[in-house]
């Protein structure tokens, strides 16, 4: 038995340094971090596969600086402590130029240590709570002013139903946590009173919420009462079934969503959410020649990919992943090289026409600009385009309402997040 | 006989299983050195009388004395076990998965608490007894095999020697003997006599043989109370005790 | 030029950035257009020129500056056929491409405002990019909202008119009043005609006249309308007259009394409807631990299959015969039972027969099946999916106003009881639970008496696991159909079944209430935004304490070594 | 069978010096110089030494279930409570350098916390920390123990009952209230007594203090199970009501080993966060507290070594699998538990003895080698009682 345990290690770093094995030189190899197994593989698993297309795409017309782009594809199986770890390898020794990855704040959090360290670059193409900038990613997905306060301005508008009282209802974790911190002073500088605004957390797969939308009910009786929900993935079912039973409709208490699109809708009971609204950069009923286009493609390589049909419906995050890897080539293009701190210098004010029409990288702060459109949802599991921004929207990474005269800049000789104290900038990173 | 004598005594004991009574109101004593044998037709509640007595079942009503005033059906049955009550049950339970001499070291009387046993290593005066006790069982040739190996017998006499080297005052033993030959209840029977010397034993038997050549005085139990009292003879005579025990053979 | 917007936020000021484009002079020609629109509107009357002038105040939505005259023209206009224009410029459809005005179609292709096609020389959608969106002013929203309500008011779909109604009656903007008079004139649908009076009748209350506000708060306050407590509550504030407020006192006090009843009814049903999903759960556990002291960790699992069948059903009918969809699930409830015993069949002769008189051993193998079943199911069905309840399940039966009993939940209940009946009459009143009992207490006996304790030990399991399937069947009424979806209530139906006492039914039947009530009854007393969550732990440590007092549980099987719990 | 216990005894002293020479030998010799040489990139040295705190876990695991008979279900919970009570001085000691850069760790921040709540302020210092990622868990499962062993709650009573604590204790760890990250849990961390983590050399010393440790408590261990309490330890597992009426307060004794337990799954646990950088509430539910268990079926439940291998062997597959073809690691994982308890009762290492049996008496009473679990039917010794022709 005392050899067992040599075996098991010898065993083990044979094992490790065969994965390592991956050689081809005359690529640029570029790392795609999403959970393909797992409670995440759902919506993550899309992602992949427009991230490989748009990789084909590029490599089709030529590739980057005349080298094919070679994916390094991981599974980090929806396991947050997974994430890191395979991290770290893309990183070290598959020695990617960029990895496009993470759905999950939680799974973001745990990597970025690591691409901080190894200064790594991440686009990471998830709407999410914002109040971080960090030097090595990218975040091409909503800040909070991007989806959340516009939807609020929505339904607060007589065309939204000029709602007074809110209620947040959210998954218990960092994204509907921070973005109700945010909603709750915007709500208040927008004069909803204090008992104006509840709000509530269930844990991750969620199944019984009699007691809570019992109380929606009463809190939304008035007809002056909206939900905004934030609730994660297969929750939203019970949720919406109870809804749909007690009667909740989306004319007397819309329910509007942050968290699912097409792609999750594809897979629930839509029937009890239809009429109820969601809030995103992008939906797939958008009615543009580009984003006709590029749903053909898609649809082309699902066939290619013997992706059913019902499954092959693209969506807001879908848009952002492959946008940000035409988003990368053109920058490697723009800079000449794959080294990290020249793509980042090349993405500042980059702009690149997508399927919701014109969207650019900001020149300082490492997000990027969009229109905001609220949708009505229909039984197909699709969306009524029901409210557009006139026009893009800037990100904010830092609200005002929660810091104000704290914004971030990594241009020139930025140095990310900063506060304006007496009109000088004080960076964060000299605090350290 | 008086109380103060008897080194164990039940006053008015009741034991029940939802409804069914195992012993009703029984009053029953044992004296010092005595060695007594309790009989009785099946569900008599013999083994129930034990099981009272160390406290694996407790009475409804009624008080259970050891020596003068200890009040055992108070207490728990590890601490039963310390006031100095040894117990052999019907079906020998010994471990095994271990050695003799395992075993034995379980039983050898010593602190039982954990911090007491941590650091605890026996000594050459508890090893000797632990032997010679086995040698006595006539197993010290076995002292290091499995107790899984030993005939029925042998571990009924293993399980006696547990109890021996627990040394306490009060021998609680059921049906000792049972599955055993000729030869070896004889042999048990002297055991149990010369144990009877100098502690009080208290033993639960069918086989009326070893009983008449080993006890001095018997009880009968019947339908969970005591019928009668006296030496085996006195007993054997008893009309009721025929009728209700030996008349079914 | 960037042009910075003020009326987005007060406090948070994002940017809207506007691409510079259009000349003064092309500016100046729309406006003049706009205005010989306007002109032209008013004067012809024909069709044809209808067409043109529709055509003029497209042109005039394409410059910022032109776009609300135009938009008032098209609502002077009030035609159906402004509709689809105004939708497009909506949700971003609307195009401008060489002075025309196009809107982009779901099917891919440009089409103008008399739906002609823009086709290439080849008969292809064309698809030019120098293709300007018309983008439509915030400002402007909210008239192109009130155009639409207008058409909407007057739309043949029924729940668009209702919608519409409902919207504008919680607008508290006594001007609609007129339009919806208007419609309540032209409306033949009953329903449609009740929302609308409702919608009136709360925008009275914010009418001028106080006579009107009274009578409308009297009626509020006698119909215990909890819809209008928090209009009339805000009311309350702004009150002069005193009559009214001694109204809105009454009001309130009636309606509050009304709700604080309902809320308490509403309690025990949750809790009595939670219940009865842990009692149905827990029977199938109380049978193969109470009966065979096997810990089946993969009951979980076996419920999750439970709603697979009805799942694999629903698809099934979908696809062959769509017209009957809705009885899917009167052959799955069954079916499910059948499946999921053959499961236990197979799990009991395969498995766990080899492991009686070691339960701890056959908890980790069931365990370790389970594992397999969750991920095979995720492998074979994906992550989520859901089954929708037959129609007839849709919705509930409004037992008080405001307050609806699901037919859902209220089929469950009656399920658990029933199966909680079945499992009794099985176990205690016939022949097959008088062997299955005896062989559980002493298998050698029974086996003696000629009873294959071999049979009816698989006979119990799939008992047991066809109780889990018919709780997923049930289940997935309420809930998701997911690999997970058997650890929810999982660890609770064991507390159910530890709290109730291995080997007694109705050990099960009082732990299950006691949970479910409990937590239905806690959860709304833990103020906070975790009360659900909380309630949940509160019980398990009050059971775990409760272990203390009773530690073979309310009702300990009857033997002289009670099982497991004690040794 | 396991050997007996006083071959145990006389052979432990022996036995044991040789196999913690040998783990010296591999672990603290041989996987050095091969990370010296290179052999061994600092990624896999990392990995591996992350498996070794995870053997700590095992032997835990292996004290409580496999000697002493208790199946808990619950062990990850000690080892999540070691692992955030190390976590939270991680935390502080990198504190100001989050993404706020805020004094208190970010999670904090975002759930509208201004100051360090009370029961984080003793784990400022690193010594508190240390003792008390192992006395915290140590004192739980005291608790537990002494809430269910009291009563005699054991068995498959006791499974269940750890496993709901080990639920309760999962759903409260990812509740943001609890001021300790919610499902995030604690992570990024920067510095440990103010060396940065992410030095290699940090590493190293981290790996070597973990194998270290792992010799140290399989030393332990081993010393524990061959002294007397390792005697008594058997004989709950095999014969509780005998033993006692033999005099012992089983329920202290099986409290005793309990926290022990839970002292080396906390243990283990700070190692664990240290290395790997973040401990989530997905590390203390249910399913984790079962994965140990079947590291340690898997590995040999009789035998601390097996117990060892068990852990490092199911953890260095996993990462293999999970990185060849993920979806499959649930089902082989579920499949071991089904073979190993089915098949290989005394785990891997224990497959040897048991071929050997299995061909000694071939009418296979295949019960050899199996421990009757606590509940087990007593098999009852018909045999024709020899003549004891002793004398």
């Amino acid at each position: 038995m005392k050899k067992r345990i040599g075996f098991w290690g010898i065993g083990l770093l044979v094992s490790l340094s065969l994965i390592t094995a991956v050689n081809a030189q005359d690529t640029i190899k570029v790392g795609v971090l999403h959970s393909l197994s797992g409670t995440m593989a759902i919506s993550e698993g899309p992602l992949k596969e427009v991230i490989l297309m748009a990789i084909d795409e590029i490599n089709a017309a030529g590739g980057v600086l005349g080298k094919q782009v070679e994916p390094v594809i991981e599974d980090p199986a929806s396991n947050w402590d997974l994430f890191a770890e395979k991290a770290k390898k893309l990183l070290l020794q598959d020695k990617v130029a960029t990895v496009f990855g993470c759905w999950t704040s939680v799974s973001r959090k745990s990597v970025l240590p690591v691409f901080e360290q190894y200064n790594g670059l991440l686009f990471y193409p998830v709407q999410y709570e914002g109040e971080e900038c960090s030097k090595n990613v990218i975040y091409t997905g909503a800040t909070i002013n991007q989806q959340a306060s516009p939807a609020v301005d929505y339904l607060m508008s007589p065309d939204g139903g000029s709602k007074k009282r809110f209620y947040l209802i959210g998954t218990d974790y960092v994204y509907p946590r921070t973005t109700n911190k945010i909603l709750r002073l915007y709500l208040q500088s927008k004069g909803v009173t204090e008992d104006g605004i509840r709000e509530e957390y269930t844990p991750f797969h969620h199944q019984d919420y009699q007691t809570i939308v019992g109380k929606i009910k009463s809190f939304c009786a008035g007809g002056d009462g909206a939900v905004i929900n934030t609730i994660n993935g297969d929750s939203n079912v019970p949720f919406f079934k109870e809804l749909a039973n007690l009667g909740i409709t989306a004319d007397n208490c819309p329910v509007i969503s942050f968290s699912f699109a097409e792609v999750e809708l594809q897979t629930l009971d839509v029937k009890p959410l239809a009429g109820h609204l969601a809030s995103w950069n992008y939906y797939m009923s958008l009615k543009n020649p580009q984003n006709f286009k590029w749903i053909k493609a898609y649809t082309a390589w699902c066939e290619k990919k013997g992706i059913p049909a019902k499954q092959c419906v693209t969506d807001d995050p879908m848009m952002h992943a492959y946008i940000h890897v035409k988003l990368w080539a053109k920058a490697v293009e723009k800079a000449g090289s794959t080294d990290v701190d020249k793509v980042l210098a090349a993405l500042e004010g980059l702009e690149i026409n997508s399927p919701v029409g014109n969207y650019k990288v900001d020149e300082k702060n490492h997000h990027t600009w969009k229109p905001v459109y609220i949708g009505k949802i229909r039984e197909d599991g699709q969306f009524d385009i029901v409210w557009k921004t006139e026009d893009w929207v800037r990100p904010e990474p830092w609200s005002e309402l929660t810091y104000p005269g704290r914004a971030c800049d990594w241009s020139g000789d930025g140095q990310g997040t900063y506060d304006m104290v007496d009109g000088k900038r004080a960076y964060l990173s000299e605090k350290k | 006989m008086s109380e103060s004598g008897s080194i164990i005594y039940l006053d008015g004991v009741t034991v029940s299983f939802d409804g069914f009574k195992a012993l009703q109101e029984v009053d029953f004593y044992v004296d010092h050195g005595e060695l007594r044998a309790l009989i009785g037709p099946n569900g008599a509640g013999k083994t129930t009388l034990l099981d009272a007595i160390c406290g694996k079942v407790k009475p409804d009503h009624g008080r259970v004395v050891f020596g003068q005033a200890t009040e055992l059906h108070k207490l728990e049955e590890h601490e039963i076990t310390m006031m100095g009550i040894g117990r052999k049950f019907q079906t020998p339970s010994v471990f095994q998965n271990m050695t003799l001499f395992d075993n034995l070291t379980l039983a050898t009387r010593h602190e039982r608490g954990v911090f007491a046993n941590l650091f605890h290593t026996l000594n050459r005066a508890q090893r000797d007894h632990i032997m010679s006790t086995l040698q006595t069982l006539g197993l010290e040739d076995k002292a290091h095999q499995q107790a899984g190996i030993l005939s029925h017998g042998q571990i009924q006499w293993l399980e006696i020697g547990m109890v021996l080297v627990q040394d306490p005052t009060l021998f609680l033993l059921d049906e000792p003997v049972a599955g055993m030959t000729r030869e070896e209840r004889e042999k048990t029977s002297e055991l149990l006599q010369w144990l009877a010397k100098d502690h009080a034993v208290l033993v639960v038997e069918h086989d009326m043989e070893f009983v008449r050549q080993t006890a001095d005085r018997v009880t009968v139990l019947h339908e969970g109370q005591v019928l009668c009292e006296g030496s085996v003879e006195h007993v054997k005579s008893d009309p009721r005790v025929v009728e209700v025990y030996l008349g079914r053979g | 030029m960037a042009r910075a917007r003020t009326t987005w936020s007060t406090a948070n000021v994002p940017i809207y950035l506007k691409r510079s484009k259009g000349e003064a002079v092309l500016k100046l020609t729309c406006i003049a257009v706009v205005l010989g629109g306007l002109v032209g509107s008013t004067l012809l009357h024909t069709t044809q020129a209808r067409a043109n002038t529709l055509k003029t105040y497209a042109q005039g939505l394409l410059q910022p500056d032109t776009q609300r005259a135009a938009l008032e023209g098209l609502r002077d206009l009030g035609e159906p056929t402004v509709q689809p224009l105004l939708d497009a410029l909506k949700e971003g459809a609307l195009y401008s491409w060489k002075g025309v005005v196009y809107r982009f179609t779901d099917t891919g292709t440009f089409v103008d405002l008399d739906g002609v096609p823009l086709l290439d020389s080849a008969g292809e959608a064309l698809l030019p990019d120098d293709m300007e969106p018309v983008p439509l002013a915030e400002d402007n929203i909210a008239l192109v909202r009130r155009i639409l309500d207008g058409l909407n008011l007057f739309a043949a779909d029924v729940a668009t008119r209702k919608a519409t109604v409902r919207r504008l009656g919680n607008l508290r903007d006594a001007a609609v009043i007129p339009m919806l008079e208007k419609a309540l004139a032209q409306e033949t649908h009953t329903d449609v005609q009740a929302v609308l009076r409702v919608a009136m009748d709360k925008l009275r209350l914010a009418s001028p006249d106080p006579n009107v506000r009274l009578e409308t708060i009297r009626a509020f306050g006698a119909s215990r309308a909890e819809s209008a407590l928090s209009r009339i509550k805000g009311l309350r504030k702004t009150e002069t007259d005193p009559t009214v407020l001694t109204a809105i006192d009454e009001a309130v006090k009636s309606i509050e009394d009304y709700l604080r009843l309902r809320n308490a009814v509403g309690y025990v049903f949750n809790g009595v409807s939670l219940a009865s999903v842990l009692l149905i759960m827990s029977l199938g556990l109380a049978i193969t631990f109470g009966l065979m002291g096997i810990i089946n960790m993969a009951h979980g699992e076996m419920l999750m299959l439970g709603s697979y069948t009805a799942y694999v059903l629903q698809e099934l009918f979908a696809t062959t015969l769509p017209q009957y969809l809705d009885y899917y699930f009167v052959v799955a409830l069954p079916l499910s039972v059948v499946v999921v015993g053959f499961v236990g069949v197979l799990m009991e002769r395969g498995i766990l027969r080899f492991l009686y008189g070691r339960p701890l051993e056959s908890l980790l193998v069931t365990w370790g099946i389970g594992m397999m079943l969750q991920q095979g199911a995720r492998l074979f069905f994906g992550d989520q999916t859901s089954v929708s309840p037959p129609t007839w399940f849709r919705g509930g039966w409004e037992i008080m106003p405001g307050l609806i009993f699901p037919y859902g939940r209220m089929f469950i209940i009656l399920l658990s009881l029933l199966s909680l009946a079945v499992v009794y009459l099985l176990l205690y009143r016939s022949t097959v639970g008088l062997k299955i009992r005896s062989v559980m207490q002493n298998r050698d006996m029974a086996a003696c008496m000629g009873i294959s304790s071999r049979t009816v030990d698989t006979l119990t399991f799939a008992m047991g696991t066809a109780m889990a399937g018919l709780a997923g069947c049930a289940l997935s009424l309420i809930g998701t159909v997911d690999p997970e979806v058997g650890k929810t209530y999982i660890v609770d139906s064991f507390m159910v079944v530890v709290l109730g006492g291995v080997g007694k039914l109705v050990g099960t039947v009082i732990a299950a209430l006691g949970v479910g009530m409990s937590n239905k009854i806690l959860e709304p007393l833990i103020s906070g935004t975790a009360a659900a969550v909380y309630a949940k732990v509160a019980i398990l440590v009050l059971v775990i304490f409760f272990l203390q007092l009773k530690p073979t549980g309310l009702f300990p099987a009857k033997e002289r070594t009670a099982a497991g719990a004690v040794r | 069978m396991q050997p007996t216990q006083s071959q145990n005894m006389k052979n432990s002293a022996k036995g044991t010096w040789i196999t913690a020479g040998l783990l010296v030998l591999i672990l603290l010799i041989g996987l050095p110089l091969g990370h010296h040489y290179g052999w061994i990139t600092n990624y896999s040295l990392n990995l591996f030494s992350k498996y070794l705190a995870l053997a700590i876990l095992a032997l835990g695991m292996d004290l409580i279930w496999g000697y002493t008979g208790i199946l808990s279900l619950g062990q990850a919970i000690f080892f999540g409570l070691g692992a955030y009570v190390m976590g939270m001085n991680l935390m502080l000691e990198s504190s100001g350098q989050g993404v706020y850069g805020e004094a208190i760790p970010d999670f904090m921040v975002w759930n509208r916390l201004t100051e360090l709540p009370l029961y984080w302020l003793p784990f400022k210092s690193f010594p508190i920390a240390v003792i008390g990622s192992i006395a915290v868990p140590a004192l739980a499962a005291a608790a537990i123990g002494f809430l269910t062993f009291r009563r005699r709650v054991g068995g498959t009573y006791f499974a269940i009952l750890t496993q709901a604590i080990a639920f309760a204790t999962w759903l409260m760890f990812n509740r943001n209230e609890m001021n300790l990250g919610g499902t995030n849990g604690l992570t990024d961390f920067k510095l440990i007594l103010g060396y940065a983590l992410s030095e290699p050399n940090t590493q190293w010393a981290l790996y070597m203090l973990t194998a270290f440790l792992l010799i140290a408590c399989y030393v332990g261990c081993r010393w524990l199970t061959g002294s007397k309490i390792g005697l008594i330890m058997t004989a709950i597992r095999d014969q509780e009501p005998r033993l006692r009426f033999l005099g012992y307060p089983i329920a202290q004794y099986k409290i005793f080993i309990f926290s022990v337990a839970g002292a080396l799954s906390g243990l283990a646990g700070a190692l664990y966060v240290t290395q790997v950088g973040i401990i989530t509430p997905s590390q203390i539910g249910v399913l984790p507290s079962l994965e140990i268990v079947v590291w340690v079926a898997f590995g040999g439940r009789n035998s601390l070594i097996g117990a060892m291998i068990g852990a490092v062997g199911i953890n260095a597959a996993r990462s293999v699998l999970t990185a060849q073809f993920p979806e499959w690691w649930p089902i082989i994982l579920g499949g071991l538990f089904v073979i190993v308890v089915l098949l290989l009762p005394n785990g891997i290492v224990g497959l040897p003895r048991q071929l050997w049996h299995g061909l000694r008496h071939l009418r296979g009473r295949s019960s050899a080698g199996r421990q009757p679990g606590p509940q087990a039917r007593q098999r009852p010794v018909e045999r024709p009682s020899v003549n004891p022709s002793t004398r």
